[in-house]
């Protein structure tokens, strides 16, 4: 086997790699690298965003292949790598307007960022478990001290220990379950496991620990004990970070695992995702119901959601997949808006994510309280949002499958989360205003959370154009 | 013009769009002229269209359908965003945008001094775009998207006065409750679109024809998705046991109530069963569960309707206790008379409530004149003898009271006339008592307001008295108007014993498609004596109302020197009466204190916030567990392994 | 003869113990150690299998392995100093900021 | 073989079980260390020399080495005695125990595992280096290059998060 270089097929992880050494070194020559680094990381993930887009049309009737699946770029893979990129970009846009405000700008902030897109990008572009956990690995770890960016607050640096212990028990989970499977078929590369005959007690509890190692990224219940703690501990742009990001991935993965590797051990995982994602949505619903901060709202609310994806996987249909890459994409708009808006409500070191915080922000700041109106409708699932759009999608395929207790608890859980999401939308706008804050909004982000919101309306209405889409790259997995 | 219907709904948009963005900077004057303008446009042009859809055999058959765009396709599953002009929508959409434009040009008058002007008209503009997107879809998706958007924009306009707790509560509890509704709709329509293979109606409708299905088929996914749908309907159209909203979202302007909770947004849930009569044809369990539902709605919501204080409270129970009877008549298969009803209650009750408002208007005002701030202009206990300061008010109030009471020749008395000689044609007798004995607390129950309203002394100071005066014109033109519509609205359908041309039915023939056998009695002599026995109901009610309340007034000590006689004599007189107050209004009373205070305020409101407290309850227990210990953490993950094994196991 | 099952309970017995010492170790350093314990049980099943199915990728496996567990380490450790700077413990049972 | 097996396994294990129920971190250390060198002894027997360097070198001579720097840095000699309720620890023993019950029982019950009584005859200790290294270098060398990235961003991660606020 002799190998040559194919820098074409590394040209996006090349691209990154030479982002994460250039911010590295602009760490350590501090002074003139702070007010730079958002622009100079941003202008890597554009490179890769170009790389990618380019690419589609050349992979739309044939994937590439690399190193017998080390890299692989289909058109379902590179949906979401520009899915995870343009988080990555608008969670940079978020941050820069947030750390200023914060006064802690550090290139290492930036540097840490990509790597862990790296990870995600080395994750999706690959039928190879062994490049699944190593990007995995990659992914969290940098995500770990994402959370505790904030080396001074002690929710920050508190959420990423308890995202950083328990993220490496999953992953504990996680190899152990590749480890049994490699031993079960002598391969980690999806085809060969996806040929062999799975009559072995081996590839159940290999399954089960691939499971559960996933279920956690995704925090689908009851791997989920991490994710309101590490959102509300993070600082708010990689928060929004977070609950796209690696949720989105973590989910395909999931899909992938299930789809491509054991379709044929269907009659057992669908018992355990039918579980799964029924205790998901409740949880996440009902834990939402209770919060007085909307930032840990937004992260139960991100688990619930969660619980509509792992539903759609249940489905087992290329309509439950196309379901779940539109709302991956609609999901990516919303929360980049919600959890950007949040963001915004910040003076110096202190964020203010109550709800009591949000009382009469609606008729002092009336852009934003629109903004943060039409963000929390199509959460809630409005109809003319995307938000609704991706949900219809969802339930739909779960009936045509005739899952029909699904779609009812699915129904029944966003009938709940429409309390709490309209709850802020309450606090903007019919409480009068007892606490005075003046906030400085951030032009940029502003502008991003105009076009997330203009995006939220308009592909509410009009779906087609990327559920069309997100139909072709469903069509490529089954 | 047929490509333009696209046009109806667009005006409104627009008038939002401007009164929304540049509302702030406009002039009063300006905000009303221009969301007025947008629905007169709009009306206009649906009045331009429909006559030529009728001038032509072959647009009036088919209705005209305006495609704008693929809207979502994926898989075999396609929707269009279009609009369908047919004889149904577009009877609906005069209707809609004609009282849409009366009740904005009352409410530049009657909001003229309140805060937010422009967004009020902002809010109301994009109600009726909603409104109409919802009457013109051609398919149920879009369809789906009205109905959320008119729900988006009652929360809003209920919560108008969001510096009240009640209003916001009550905008909420609006919402809320219509979600469950809606998702009542939603996996309706997903089942129905399992079934059909099609969301929009003109396929669905040809899909039912060309399958020849007959209710005999039994198909329990019909019934399920009719089912949905209705509870869909009931969330929207406030019926048992969603209603529990509607007589809340009276804290809202009192243009708002007219508009959306009586003329257009409650009536959509009748409105969607009448377009997919058909379907719901083929469900006979559903038609039942709908029928009775409606009749005791109907029933029950005028019970409660006797013993309220608060004028609007009264006329949002008369509402709820309206829209029963359309269902009923939905029920019993009478699609054409349960459509009639939509129109003719829209008439009377925007113009009862219009003349509400104009009572509060006046009563606010002598409030403020006398320096009161803690005195509720809505209390009809507060009222009385407003008849001379208001004569406009007061002679189109009537006018809408005998209207909704039933007397001929009002518009009421037509259409509940033939409401309820369909639901005893159909053999449904038992019903029809239901129905007629309501028909009486009606009666009774407006002209109680009426007396009580507009009759006897004014009880309040004689400072407020001086303050008391009518309405502007611009306030009055409109219940003119109403009050014309109320009279002569009804006759369009003459029942067919009045050898009279039946227009509305004869128009509406082809809308309805007998898939479920329905059929009715024809016997002439049974129906004049029915027609008797309701015009008796109105006048038995009438007559309570009058015997009841016509003299009496809560200030003690004048009624005593001034009436001692009278009254006393009265009551002698009526010493009949004694015993049917006695044995009937009393009971009824009493029952309708206790549907109002226990089921009402108990049951009802007691379970939907039962429901709440549970989901946050278990909130509340899930919230301690998530203790922020690590090692719980880790323990539940652990645990969830141990699940899977005993899955995979 | 030793076969492959015998290395594969050592690794699950290695793996429970790990697991039961994340569970009722209360110093985060270690529970660290219970971690790394959970991941040697995995080399060790890795190593075994290669070894008996003569197919030398495993060994490849462990080597990832051991880069990662040392990455975990390093950023484990440095959020331990982190969080020890702030509130001078290093207790998991203390670390209960967040929470509801 | 068969007693290296066993004695090493057994030291192993012992190891393990102290690391858990040591109450002195330190302590819990060295017998990591214990127990890790015991598994390099296993990898011998596997006849995978270079793993077992490496888990010398990696595990003995970096990680172990770093988390006694660590406690020593501080000063976390002695876990504080028990304030939490025996009732989950109690749980916590159940619940770990009977996942690895679960998972020797599957063991048990798998054919595959049974069906490996002799090592393969490829890819002893002969050449062992250069085998890996062929495959690393070809086969993995993405994930190889990857996993560089990842000891660059936990580095730079690490020394961000030692630092105090600027």
């Amino acid at each position: 086997m002799n190998v040559s270089i194919n820098y074409f097929m590394l040209a996006p992880f090349l691209i990154l790699t030479a982002g994460i050494i250039v911010l590295s070194l602009m760490g350590v020559l501090k002074e003139n690298g702070k007010q730079t680094s958002g622009v100079v990381a941003s202008i890597f993930l554009l490179g890769d965003l170009y790389y990618f887009v380019k690419l589609m049309p050349k992979v739309s009737y044939r994937s590439l292949d690399y190193l017998n699946g080390a890299i692989h770029y289909n058109l379902f893979n590179l949906y979401l790598s520009i899915l995870v990129i343009v988080c990555a970009i608008a969670s940079f846009v978020l941050a820069e307007g947030f750390l200023r405000e914060e006064d802690f700008r550090h290139s290492e902030f930036y540097a840490i960022i990509l790597s862990s897109i790296m990870g995600m990008l080395a994750m999706l572009n690959t039928v190879n478990l062994i490049n699944i956990f190593v990007g995995l690995e990659l992914t969290s770890i940098p995500l770990y001290s994402a959370v505790a960016y904030f080396r001074y607050k002690e929710r920050s640096v508190e959420g990423g220990l308890k995202y950083f212990v328990l993220g490496s028990i999953a992953s504990g989970f996680f190899i152990f379950g590749i480890a049994l499977i490699y031993g079960a078929t002598q391969s980690v590369v999806f085809r060969e496991i996806l040929t062999a005959t799975k009559d072995d007690s081996l590839f159940k509890l290999g399954l089960l620990f691939i499971l559960s190692g996933i279920a956690f990224k995704a925090s689908a219940v009851p791997f989920h004990m991490w994710t309101p703690d590490a959102y509300e501990g993070a600082p708010t742009p990689v928060t929004a970070f977070m609950s796209i990001a690696p949720k989105a991935v973590a989910i395909v993965i999931l899909v992938k695992v299930l789809y491509a590797m054991f379709p044929d051990m269907f009659g057992l995982w669908h018992k355990a995702m039918f579980v799964i994602a029924i205790a998901t949505v409740l949880v996440g619903n009902l834990g939402a119901l209770v919060q007085n901060s909307v930032k840990r709202m937004l992260a139960y609310s991100s688990i619930a959601h969660a619980g509509y994806l792992l539903m759609a996987i249940v489905a087992f249909s290329v309509e439950g997949i196309s379901a779940i890459l539109f709302y991956l994409a609609g999901y990516l708009l919303i929360n980049i808006g919600a959890f950007g808006s949040l963001s915004l409500l910040k003076k110096g070191d202190i964020d203010f994510v109550d709800y009591d915080n949000l009382r009469g922000i609606g008729y002092k700041y009336p852009f934003f309280g629109l903004l943060l109106s039409i963000f929390m409708f199509s959460l809630a699932g409005i109809p003319a949002t995307i938000g609704f759009v991706g949900k219809f999608y969802v339930f739909k395929s779960l009936i045509v499958k005739g899952e029909y207790i699904l779609a009812l608890i699915g129904i029944l859980g966003s009938l709940v989360s429409v309390y709490y999401y309209l709850r802020v939308v309450v606090m903007m706008y019919m409480k009068e205003n007892p606490e005075e804050n003046e906030f400085k909004f951030n032009l940029l982000s502003l502008v991003l959370l105009t076009v997330c919101a203009v995006g939220v309306i308009y592909f509410g209405l009009f779906p087609q154009s990327i559920n069309k889409i997100a139909v072709m790259a469903a069509r490529v997995l089954i | 013009m047929t490509g333009y219907v696209w046009l109806i709904p667009v005006f409104p948009l627009i008038g939002f769009l401007i009164n929304g963005l540049f509302g702030k900077r406009l002039s009063r004057k300006t905000i009303g002229v221009i969301a007025s303008g947008a629905i007169l446009f709009s009306f206009l042009l649906a009045c331009v269209i429909f006559f030529q859809m009728n001038s032509s055999v072959e647009l009036s058959e088919k209705g005209i359908r305006n495609v704008l765009f693929p809207w979502i396709h994926i898989g075999d599953f396609s929707v269009n965003f279009g609009y369908l002009f047919d004889r149904l929508s577009g009877s609906m959409t005069l209707m809609v945008a004609g009282v849409s434009f009366l009740i904005h040009v009352y409410s530049i008058g009657y909001m003229a001094e309140e805060e937010g002007y422009w967004r009020y008209f902002a809010y109301l503009n994009l109600f009726v775009f909603m409104m109409l997107t919802l009457v013109l879809a051609d398919n149920l998706l879009l369809m789906f998207v009205g109905w959320e958007g008119v729900g988006l924009c009652s929360y809003l306009l209920i919560g108008f006065y969001y510096t009240t707790e009640v209003a916001s509560d009550a905008g909420k509890k609006a919402f809320i409750v219509n979600r469950v509704g809606d998702f009542g709709f939603m996996l309706g329509m997903f089942f129905l679109f399992t079934l059909f293979g099609s969301l929009e109606f003109q396929h669905i409708r040809e899909a039912v024809i060309s399958a020849g299905l007959k209710p005999e088929h039994g198909m329990g996914l019909i019934t399920l998705a009719t089912v949905l749908l209705f509870l869909g309907a009931t969330g929207k159209s406030a019926q048992i046991p969603l209603y529990v909203w509607l007589p809340d979202a009276m804290a809202g302007p009192t243009p708002v109530s007219a508009l959306i909770h009586a003329a257009t947004m409650v009536t959509s849930g009748v409105y969607m069963i009448v377009k997919l009569n058909y379907v719901f044809q083929l469900a006979p369990i559903t038609m039942l569960t709908i029928a009775w539902i409606g009749g005791l709605t109907a029933l029950f919501a005028a019970t409660i309707g006797t013993v309220q204080n608060d004028i609007k409270k009264v006329l949002a129970y008369s509402t709820v206790s309206q829209l029963g009877y359309m269902f009923l008549a939905l029920g019993v298969g009478a699609f054409i008379a349960g459509f009639f009803h939509i129109l003719t209650h829209a008439f009377f009750k925007a113009l009862l409530f219009l003349g509400s408002g104009s009572v509060i208007h006046a009563m606010h005002h002598a409030f403020h004149h006398a320096g009161i701030h803690d005195k509720d202009p809505q209390d009809i206990r507060n009222m009385g003898g407003l008849k001379k300061y208001m004569p406009k008010t007061y002679w189109t109030f009537l006018v809408a009271t005998l209207a909704i009471a039933g007397f001929p020749p009002f518009a009421g008395f037509f259409s509940k006339d033939e409401i309820l000689w369909k639901t005893f044609a159909s053999s449904h007798r038992v019903l029809w008592a239901i129905g007629a004995f309501a028909a009486i607390l009606t009666s009774f129950y407006m002209f109680r307001l009426v007396y009580l309203t507009f009759f006897g002394e004014f009880r309040g100071s004689k400072r407020e008295e001086e303050a008391l005066h009518e309405s502007p014109s611009v306030m009055t033109f409109p219940l003119i108007a109403l009050a014309v519509l109320s009279v002569i609205g009804g006759w369009i359908g003459f029942p067919h014993i009045f050898k009279l041309p039946n227009v509305l039915e004869q128009y509406l023939e082809p809308v309805i498609e007998n898939t479920g056998g329905i059929h009715f009695l024809h016997n002439s002599a049974l129906e004049w004596g029915l027609m008797d026995v309701s015009i008796l109901c109105a006048i038995a009610g009438w007559l309570f109302a009058r015997t009841l309340y016509a003299g009496k007034s809560d200030v003690p000590g004048k009624l005593a020197k001034t009436f001692s006689y009278f009254y006393s004599i009265l009551l002698n007189k009526y010493y009949v009466d004694e015993i049917y107050f006695a044995l009937i209004i009393r009971p009824v009373k009493k029952i309708g204190d206790f549907c109002w205070l226990f089921i009402d305020t108990i049951i009802i409101d007691g379970t939907v916030n039962l429901v709440a407290y549970l989901a946050r309850c278990f909130g509340r227990i899930y919230s301690l567990y998530q203790n922020g210990a690590v090692k719980v953490y880790a323990l539940t993950m652990l645990g969830g392994i141990l699940v899977l094994f005993w899955i995979f196991f | 003869m030793v076969g492959m099952l015998d290395y594969a309970i050592l690794s699950a017995v290695l793996f429970t113990v790990g697991v039961v010492g994340i569970l009722i170790r209360r110093n985060i350093i270690t529970i660290f150690m219970c971690i790394e314990l959970m991941l040697n049980s995995v080399n060790l099943l890795f190593v075994a299998f290669s070894r008996y199915m003569g197919h030398v990728d495993g060994q490849i496996f462990v080597f990832f392995i051991f880069a990662i567990a040392a990455a975990e380490a390093a950023v484990g450790l440095a959020l331990v100093v982190a969080y020890f700077k702030l509130k001078e413990t290093i207790e998991v049972d203390e670390i209960k900021l967040l929470k509801g | 073989m068969q007693l290296a097996f066993y004695i090493l396994s057994f030291i192993a294990v012992f190891a393990a079980v102290m690391v858990v129920l040591s109450d002195r971190p330190i302590v819990s250390g060295l017998f990591l260390l214990l127990c890790f060198t015991a598994i390099s002894g296993l990898y011998i027997t596997l006849s995978a020399p270079f793993i077992a360097a490496m888990q010398l070198v990696v595990y003995s001579g970096a990680i172990i080495v770093l988390f006694l720097f660590v406690l020593m840095l501080l000063n976390q000699h002695r876990e504080s005695p028990s304030k939490r309720n025996r009732f989950v620890t109690f749980v916590s023993v159940l619940g770990g125990v009977l996942i690895g019950v679960f998972i020797y029982l599957t063991m048990l019950k798998s054919k595959i595992l049974l069906s490996y009584t002799k090592m393969s005859a490829v890819g002893g200790m002969k050449n062992n280096v250069e085998t890996i290294a062929g495959v690393m270098f070809k086969k993995y060398f993405i994930p190889f290059e990857l996993i560089s990235i990842l000891l660059l961003a936990a580095m730079v991660a690490a020394v961000f998060l030692s630092k105090k606020r600027v």
